[in-house]
């Protein structure tokens, strides 16, 4: 017994020098521009506190808001800030760092922004920190240096008017761009490195945002409120959490306990079964945007890739056959326990609804019918010609296709051994193999494979972006972002261009545009739309109510998903109240 | 017909192999066919490492090994086969040197197997029969039987049988009698016996003298890897002129007298005090002077006379050579 | 000495080796932990051939009514997505049993390679391989697994016990090491030697067959280190990436959050059928050093 | 004695040599390019992503050949740098693994060296005693038969999530910030707990068994004899005989190591501990060399140092291997 | 009168039966005597010896009885035997190389076994040094271990452990066989010189080696097959045995002076009978040259001549 004690103790004091030097490591006691006095939390009340989880896989590594897959969940909507929000579900742009933006003429582009707003250091946002911002795509390893090859220039008119001259007007993307990237105080950044902007660790954010940097660890990020935030003045929109604490969190099976325990209020995890958990009777107190199916909102499209340059799927007959061989109903209820809903033919998301041509589905649309799956392989000459109820191709040869998807996604491990049974049940041979993530990007870029899936395109403002991504050109001989079935089709591609040339406000000129695409892709299928991922938020009400609904006044996007905020995500915030104070 | 001439052997020790060990050393011998050459030492005294390296199951490391003329210190594959055709060993542990999970008849297979495949199975019984019948051993008592249900002296008896199955010209006894019956061990020995007088050269090896002297025509007297006397038993054993062998002789208990009871071993003291006194049993501090013992001696000697060579041996009479006194 | 002597006092009536044969077996059917253990894995084993003929079930097809505790229809229960977990236990124990023979055997080929290598031929051949055996050591094996499993688009059981075998063989290698450095100073290998015979020869046909027994407890030591290794390899999610085993049943079941759902049955079979047979194997090795080793019986 | 530690201690640099040269390599031969995986993750317009990967795949050095790739690696580790995270760019990995490090060690040398002591100690008092070693050495057996994640998820299912004593994920707290207060050592002991039993149980199941074994060896064995033949009681033979059953035990500890460093790796990620091991299983997720190698590289240090110190306790212990070192006697 | 050992029976527990190691053994050693215990190995000697200290699990008592100094030893008892082991019987193990716990310095050893039995060490450490130094060794090795000693070395520590606190009877088991012939003599000195010295009262001394008895037993007894076939003073063993087993025996024994050539010994035909199941009357009647049919019932052991038993109908 004495020798227990003997080791316990330099035990638990290893245990305790361990956190603490990773505390001391790492958080700055005084973030820059701090006013002070959050040093030395013990602890965060439990009633002023958001605990969030999903976003973020690893340790917070970075708070660079240029590297837009990696950095720390918030940096850019709680800190860093976006000249406008965009507002998926109402299709509306709200200005937020900007005042307002138009078109002064076919390619320039005046913007004015608001005044009053400073950076936590202190010093003023002015249109330099904007003109700087773009500029960047002057960088090659900047994430939008394709900017750069269509704008001519960007000039501060005055302190809040940034002016914008364009060689090539792409509208769509410029819309894009303008609610998707955060501005970046130039007084700071002016005199870093390429290598420091673009891929520097930034780990002393200094933004215009409601939060600021409080600390980080191991296993979670940590933001206070930046009490002298502009926008509690001039929006009235004042976020309600003191703290947010998120949680680092590598599987979602431990999400799901944290979320039902009450530890955790927004979950932004794939929680399976967590529709069986909702409801007043289950005990939860678990909500989710929807209380019936798909209960999520529908964050992306999953799509079947086919390799359109080989054997037998360069064949618009065969995709359209395989089309109509998957059961995505069965997909979504069985697999996903109804928290995701099949897809349109077109693939375009519910908030792009607007855009699709009835009469194009009508005419040319699909859903799941093997019978007629096996008439349009028979009439297309693919034959079961050894009688094992499998297809052959139209030279006899046999067609064997596999499916990829990454191990350990389970969810799509499971989709796609439903694809392949119900494929199979129209006489078209899948197997599927799930290689390691890394391996499968490596064939899927490179054009190695038969089928994948994909579902890489998120909401935006705009279709544009979506056919952008299915419908690319050039093939390359790697294709880093999109049409990764190498389905090549120039006029297509024209039409993809017409359409980003195409003012956002020009509603029934995007229509037309979209149409047409509609058209060539239903003919062709270059991808095969599965269902819609949600946008997979389940929120515990015991501290924080009043949470984003379908019914309800807050209405905005529950996620706390990098390039998400700046969807209306931050507004959310706003609409939180304390469980307390309703009852 | 088996010649050593200076042969030595070092064990590597210590970190790879920086520091050695002198197990053999410098040691020159010679064997006639149908002579019986006892090697006598104690433990320590690298005697069955000379036996083991004539066997070549141990390399030597410096010296030749020659057999009916032929260095055999370097053979190997078919010559070191065909070389064990004619040299052949059997060593201590009758119970160790028989695979147990198998019969005896395991130890004789193997023989046929590399030597014999192409003898007929009368021919191999007719010569297996005879040669047991030389070592004295019944056949159904002996064949089919594992090991342990044998005695000692039927499992050497069968080991010499397996030698005598090749054309064996040279045998090596390593202490093959020592862990017998006393009551068995002798005809083991009368057996050695007479296999010499067929021709054969045998090195019997032992830490007995008084087996040596009863078999052997010449005897060598081991210290430290070092021969310190030889020559022919009778003047070795009836004339010992090293200290060391006197102080051996002295100790070998006899069963009709008793120690310091038998004048004819009375020996003057041996200087360096490395060797005992005589002094009369029972009285006090008989005992106080006793031979060091045998392990703390070694690791002084062999300290101080590891590198070169020793001084060569000194011929006293005829056939009878003494190492010089005074470096041990 | 005079103990062992009076054990082997020669008795010409018996057949000895009849007797040592019978001597191992009159204690083996007395002993309580190789009975337990033999049981224990023999009933498994019958499960896995038999079971999945006792289901139409397919392991991984949706069959049944989702998430439904054990039921007369099934008898595990159903996964979330309603497969049926007695189909997925009675396969997975297949392959369990699978990867076990064949870890441990590869393991134990490896190690018997190089314990009786080094252990025979000593020297420098002993300490490099001492050393190779140490770089294996002291890779973290479960490590170096996670990233060789990365390597295979498709990985099979058979790829899986390969890479188990290829990681754990260095304490067999060791401990062979030392038998066959203890039989190596015999006599009979001297006298083999002499016989004219081949190395290799003299290790498997002199040596080996001595410490048989030995052997067979190292593999069956490896064989239990195997599975547990492989269903770490499974839970981890590297395991086999068609069909079914117990680990990835666990792993499916974390993955899927049986835990948080109170889906009990979905986690304790394959763990608990994992433990058993181990277990059964580990006790059943005791058992047999028992008999083996008349120093350990109970007196 | 000085030569045998010169000559332990450069066995064990070359085994590090061999080591680290194979953990340099195995990364490397995983199918897939980590600046492609990188970059697939990242929203970025495809013409943008040619440049980034020529930029990235020069700031990882992974544009040059392989056997300059090789060279770098060495040269940079003397310096100690063990080059920057890919997937948690642009953390330096010793940064990175430096935060982890303390939890694992915080797990792992308790339940190691607790398991180890109180196995041994329960076996030799369980050894030659028939009620216990017939009551209490199964459950041993199965413990020790036990995978460790099944055990910790036993452990998380029934005392955090059904009985609710235990929290299911994390280092401590998510609501606590580190200090030097009752509140946070009690969460940080409250979330080490969990991971901690899994990995104490199925060590010490398995110290038991062997420890039992030994311990009868070595009560047959001729010194144990000899203090019987004097009359010696049976505690002063069991002292004895654990003293020397504990020699082969350390000698097992070394060899178990490893196996016990991959269990605790599971175990962290069963329980979503932030140590190495959820670090290395991400680290292969995403492909990050880099951090791969680098944890490896801390694994294998931890392993050989803990052998090299097993070694010389041993020596020190266990004074036949001090004389057979001086190669004295014959 | 100091050793008196009854028709002691003892046998091995095997799976197919019990195997008669020690089948009835009467004799007795008087204060001081050294008494030599020979025979071929499976005679029964070491189990004689083994008896008189401890009885082990796989022994088996079976009748008789031994006395030391007129008390009777609780043979069946281990507990109550304990008591009497090291203070009043004790042993000198044949495995005396080994007898030591490896781990543990001498001195703590002896310190430790002394405490362990309630003795102060304080009050015996003078002593045993004291007596470490009569066998010629010198006092360091208390701060030694085991393995650091040689093999001769080791013997007479255990010697000296064993005999520490004046036993009535000492059993000496094979101590001389794992030694070389100069130190074999200086083992054997000692025994004699322990007795001479008093520290212990009456000695068994067992062995295989007749001549090196001749050198320091005062009589010998001769065991076969389980059982004591003559037992005479040393002298009359050696010149003139009664027992033909015994004359057979010595005369299969070469000495220094005796040469193949000149002098051709001859061992003993045959191997003894299995003590499983041994078959009656004289036991060595299978190879005994003078057998004749009596010997088909045992012989009983009487005195034959002053002193002088033997167990044969010709004696």
């Amino acid at each position: 017994m004495r020798s227990r004690l003997k080791l316990a103790v330099p035990l638990l004091a290893l245990a305790l020098a361990a956190t603490g030097c990773t505390s001391s490591d790492n958080s700055d006691p005084e973030p820059v521009g701090s006013t002070g006095g959050n040093a030395a939390v013990g602890s965060y009340p439990r009633a002023e506190t958001l605990y969030t989880t999903g976003t973020q896989y690893g340790p917070p590594s970075n708070w660079n808001p240029l590297m837009n897959w990696t950095y720390a969940t918030g940096t850019v909507g709680l800190v860093y800030e976006t000249l406008f929000l965009y507002d998926p579900q109402a299709d509306k742009y709200q200005p937020w760092l900007a005042e307002s933006g138009e078109w002064k003429d076919k390619t320039t582009y005046e913007l004015k922004l608001r005044s009053g707003i400073t950076w936590t250091d202190g010093k003023p946002f002015t249109a330099d920190d904007v003109v700087y911002t773009v500029q960047l795509c002057k960088l090659p390893s900047s994430t939008y240096s394709t900017l750069c090859t269509w704008l001519k220039s960007a000039e501060a008119v005055d302190k809040s008017t940034v002016k914008f001259t364009f060689s090539k007007a792409n509208y769509q993307e410029w819309a894009n761009w303008v609610y998707n990237n955060p501005i970046l105080p130039a007084h700071l950044w002016k005199s870093r490195s390429e290598n420091e902007t673009t891929s520097g660790a930034n780990d002393k954010p200094v933004g215009t945002g409601p939060y600021k940097y409080l600390t980080h660890s191991q296993d979670r990020q940590v933001w206070v409120k930046n009490d002298g935030w502009w926008g509690a003045e001039q929006l009235d929109v004042a976020p309600k959490p003191k703290y947010i604490v998120d949680i680092v969190n590598g599987s979602n099976n431990v999400a799901l306990g944290l979320v039902l325990q009450g530890s955790v209020d927004l979950s932004n995890n794939f929680l399976p079964g967590v529709s069986k958990l909702l409801g007043k009777d289950s005990g939860y107190g678990l909500e989710t945007y929807y209380d019936k199916p798909p209960y999520m909102l529908s964050a992306n499209t999953a799509w079947l890739v086919t390799n359109n340059t080989k054997k037998p799927m360069d064949d618009p007959a065969f995709r359209r056959a395989l089309a109509h061989a998957v059961d995505t109903q069965q997909i979504a209820k069985v697999v996903y326990g109804d928290m995701v809903a099949p897809a349109d033919p077109t693939g375009l998301l519910p908030i792009w609804d607007k855009y699709v041509d009835k009469n194009v589905t009508r005419e040319l649309g699909f859903s799941y019918d093997p019978a007629k799956a096996r008439s349009i392989l028979a009439d297309a000459g693919y034959k079961n010609t050894d009688g094992n109820g499998m297809v052959a191709n139209k030279d006899g040869s046999k067609i064997k296709l596999t499916l990829m998807v990454p191990n350990g996604w389970t969810d799509w491990m499971e989709a796609a051994k439903m694809i392949a049974q119900s494929a199979k049940a129209a006489g078209i041979d899948i197997t599927t193999a799930t290689p390691d993530y890394n391996s499968l990007v490596d064939s899927r870029n490179s054009g190695k494979f038969d089928l994948v899936i994909n579902n890489d395109q998120q909401m935006s403002n705009t279709p544009w972006t979506y056919y952008n991504y299915v419908f690319r050109q050039p093939i390359a001989e790697q294709q880093t972002a999109g049409n990764f079935g190498r389905y090549s089709n120039a006029k297509a591609w024209k039409l993809v261009n017409e359409l980003d040339a195409t003012e956002v406000t020009d509603l029934e000129g995007m229509k037309g545009i979209t149409s047409k695409l509609q058209r060539i892709q239903l003919t062709d299928m270059p991808i095969i739309p599965l269902w819609y991922n949600g946008l997979w938020s389940q929120y515990n009400n015991s501290v924080w109510t009043n949470w984003p609904s379908a019914s309800g006044s807050n209405h905005y996007l529950p996620t706390t998903w990098r390039g998400y905020w700046q969807l209306d995500s931050i507004l959310m915030l706003d609409q939180l109240k304390p469980a307390a104070a309703k009852k | 017909m088996l010649r050593l001439d200076h042969v030595s052997k070092s064990f590597g020790l210590g970190a790879f192999g920086s520091r050695s060990f002198l197990a053999v050393d410098d040691v020159s011998l010679r064997v006639a066919p149908g002579e019986v050459v006892s090697l006598i030492g104690e433990s320590g005294s690298g005697k069955s490492t000379i036996g083991k390296m004539i066997l070549r199951l141990l390399p030597v490391s410096s010296g030749s090994i020659t057999f009916q003329g032929e260095d055999v210190s370097t053979h190997t594959g078919k010559a070191l086969k065909a070389y064990y055709r004619r040299v052949q060993g059997v060593f201590q542990d009758p119970f160790s040197s028989y695979n147990p999970i198998f019969t005896v008849d395991h130890a004789l297979d193997l023989v046929r197997r590399e030597y014999l495949g192409d003898l007929s199975g009368q021919e191999w019984r007719r010569r297996l029969t005879s040669v047991l019948e030389t070592v004295s051993i019944n056949a159904g008592e002996v064949l089919g039987k594992y090991p342990h249900q044998l005695s000692g002296g039927q499992l050497q008896r069968l080991l010499i049988a397996r030698a005598l199955m090749l054309d064996l010209r040279f045998l090596v006894a390593d202490e093959i009698i020592s862990m017998l019956d006393a009551s068995t061990r002798i005809d083991v020995l009368n057996l050695l016996g007479d296999l010499k007088t067929r021709g054969l050269g045998i090195l019997f090896i032992t830490h007995d003298l008084s087996l040596g002297n009863y078999i052997s025509d010449r005897t060598v007297i081991l210290r430290h890897g070092a021969v310190v006397e030889m020559g022919a038993t009778g003047l070795v054993f009836g004339n010992p002129c090293h200290p060391y062998t006197r102080a051996l002789l002295s100790a070998v208990p006899q069963l009709h007298a008793r120690w310091g009871a038998a004048p004819e071993q009375q020996a003057p003291p041996v200087p360096g005090g490395s060797a005992p006194g005589r002094q009369a049993p029972g009285t006090p501090g008989a005992t106080t002077t006793a031979v060091p013992p045998a392990g703390l001696v070694a690791t002084v000697e062999r300290s101080r006379t590891a590198p070169g060579r020793r001084a060569a041996l000194v011929e006293i009479e005829d056939d009878h050579f003494v190492a010089p006194t005074g470096n041990g | 000495m005079t103990d062992a002597n009076l054990m082997t006092v020669p008795d010409a009536a018996a057949d000895p080796a009849r007797r040592k044969r019978s001597e191992a077996l009159y204690f083996a059917v007395r002993n309580p932990k190789l009975i337990v253990g033999g049981t224990v894995l023999v009933a498994l084993l019958l499960l896995a051939i038999v079971g999945p003929y006792l289901t139409d079930n397919p392991p991984n097809d949706y069959v049944g009514p989702k998430a439904s505790p054990p039921s007369g229809d099934y008898w595990f229960g159903t996964t979330t997505f309603g497969q049926d977990v007695f189909s997925q236990f009675v396969h997975g124990l297949r392959t369990t049993f699978v990867v076990g023979v064949l870890g441990g055997g590869i393991a134990a080929l490896i190690g018997m390679a190089v314990g009786f290598t080094a252990g025979y031929r000593g020297g420098r051949v002993d300490e490099f391989l001492n050393m190779v055996t140490n770089i294996v050591l002291v890779i973290p094996t479960l490590a170096v697994l996670l990233v060789v499993s990365a390597y295979l688009k498709a990985r099979g059981v058979l790829v899986e016990g390969l890479f188990v075998g290829f990681t754990s063989w260095p304490w067999a290698a060791r401990a062979i090491r030392a038998q066959t450095f203890s039989l190596t100073a015999r006599d009979f290998v001297d006298l083999a030697r002499l016989s004219g015979l081949r190395t290799r020869r003299i290790i498997f046909r002199e040596i080996a067959p001595n410490m048989s027994s030995y052997l067979v407890m190292t593999w069956i030591l490896l064989f239990g280190g195997s599975i547990l290794i492989a269903a770490t390899l499974d839970f981890i999610g590297l395991g086999p990436t068609n069909g079914t085993s117990l680990g990835l049943m666990m792993n499916n079941a974390v993955l899927w959050s049986a835990l948080q759902l109170g889906m009990w049955w979905w986690f304790i079979p394959p763990g608990l059928g994992i433990t058993a047979v181990v277990g059964g194997l580990y006790i059943m090795n005791v058992g047999l050093d028992e008999v083996f080793n008349p120093r350990l019986r109970e007196l | 004695m000085r030569r045998y530690f010169t000559r332990k201690f450069l066995i064990y640099l070359l085994t590090f040599f061999f080591a680290v040269s194979i953990d340099w390599a195995i990364p490397r031969f995983m199918p897939g390019d980590p600046v492609q995986s990188m970059l697939s993750r990242a929203a970025l317009h495809p013409e943008s992503a040619t440049a980034m990967y020529d930029y990235y795949s020069n700031s990882f050095g992974l544009d040059v050949p392989i056997w300059r790739q090789y060279l770098n690696f060495w040269g940079s580790l003397l310096q100690g740098d063990l080059g920057t995270s890919v997937w948690l760019y642009p953390q330096p990995v010793s940064s990175v693994i430096a935060n982890a490090i303390p939890y694992t060690l915080a797990l792992m040398l308790p339940a190691i060296l607790l398991s180890w002591w109180a196995g041994n100690s329960f076996g030799a008092f369980a050894a030659r005693r028939k009620w216990l070693d017939n009551t209490a050495l199964p459950f041993a057996y199965i413990l020790n038969s036990m995978p460790y994640m099944w055990l910790g998820i036993l452990l998380a299912w029934l005392l955090g999530s059904v009985l609710d004593i235990f929290p299911l994920s994390g280092g401590y707290g998510y609501g606590l910030q580190p200090e030097w207060s009752l509140e946070f050592i009690g969460s940080l002991l409250k979330h080490w707990f969990l991971p901690f039993a899994s990995l104490f149980l199925v060590g010490f199941g398995g110290w038991a068994i062997g420890m039992r074994n030994l311990i009868i060896y070595e009560l047959e064995s001729d010194y144990s004899h000899y203090l019987t033949a004097l009359g010696a009681p049976q505690r002063l033979i069991r002292r004895y005989a654990f003293r020397n059953a504990m020699l082969p035990q350390v000698t097992g500890l070394a060899l178990q190591i490893g196996v016990i460093v991959a269990g605790a790796l599971v175990t962290e990620i069963v329980f979503s501990y932030p140590g190495l091991g959820n670090l290395i299983l991400q680290a292969i997720n995403n492909e990050d060399y880099f951090l791969l190698q680098g944890a490896f590289l801390f694994i294998i240090i931890g392993v050989l140092i803990a052998n090299f110190v097993i070694d010389m306790v041993y020596v020190l212990v266990d004074p036949r291997t001090r004389t057979g070192m001086r190669g004295a006697t014959s | 009168m100091s050793v008196q050992v009854k028709d002691l029976k003892v046998y091995y527990r095997t799976l197919r039966g019990d195997v008669r190691a020690l089948d009835g053994a009467s004799f007795t050693i008087a204060d001081g005597e050294i008494m030599g215990l020979a025979g071929e190995s499976g005679c029964g000697k070491s189990t004689l010896g083994r008896s008189l200290i401890a009885i082990d699990g796989r022994m088996r008592y079976v009748g008789g009885s031994v006395s030391l100094d007129g008390a009777a030893l609780p043979l069946d008892d281990q507990a109550a035997m304990a008591r009497h082991r090291f203070t009043a019987v004790s042993l000198v193990p044949q495995y005396a190389m080994s007898a030591m716990n490896p781990t543990r310095k001498i001195g703590k050893l002896v310190t430790d076994l002394l405490r362990s039995r309630g003795i102060a060490p304080d009050t015996v450490l003078g002593e045993f040094r004291r007596r470490l130094e009569l066998v010629g060794l010198s006092t360091d090795v208390l701060a030694r271990y085991p393995i650091e000693l040689s093999g001769g070395m080791k013997q007479r520590v255990v010697m000296v452990i064993s005999t520490l606190l004046d036993p009535s009877l000492l059993v000496a088991d094979e101590i001389t066989s794992a030694l070389d012939v100069s130190t074999q003599k200086a083992v054997a000195e000692a025994v004699v010189e322990f007795r001479d010295r008093g520290f212990v009262a009456s000695t068994i001394v067992i062995t295989h080696d007749l001549s090196i008895l001749v050198q320091m037993a005062d009589s010998i007894m001769i065991m076969y097959a389980g059982k004591p076939v003559e037992r005479a003073s040393t002298d009359a063993v050696v010149s003139s045995s009664r027992h033909p087993y015994t004359r057979l025996l010595l005369s299969s024994l070469p000495e220094v002076g005796v040469r193949y050539e000149e002098h051709r010994l001859s061992g003993i035909a045959g191997r003894p009978p299995s003590l499983l199941n041994p078959p009656p009357g004289c036991r060595f009647r299978d190879r005994c040259p003078l057998a004749f049919a009596k010997c088909a019932e045992e012989p009983p052991f009487v005195e034959v001549a002053p002193g002088h038993s033997a167990a044969c109908w010709k004696a």
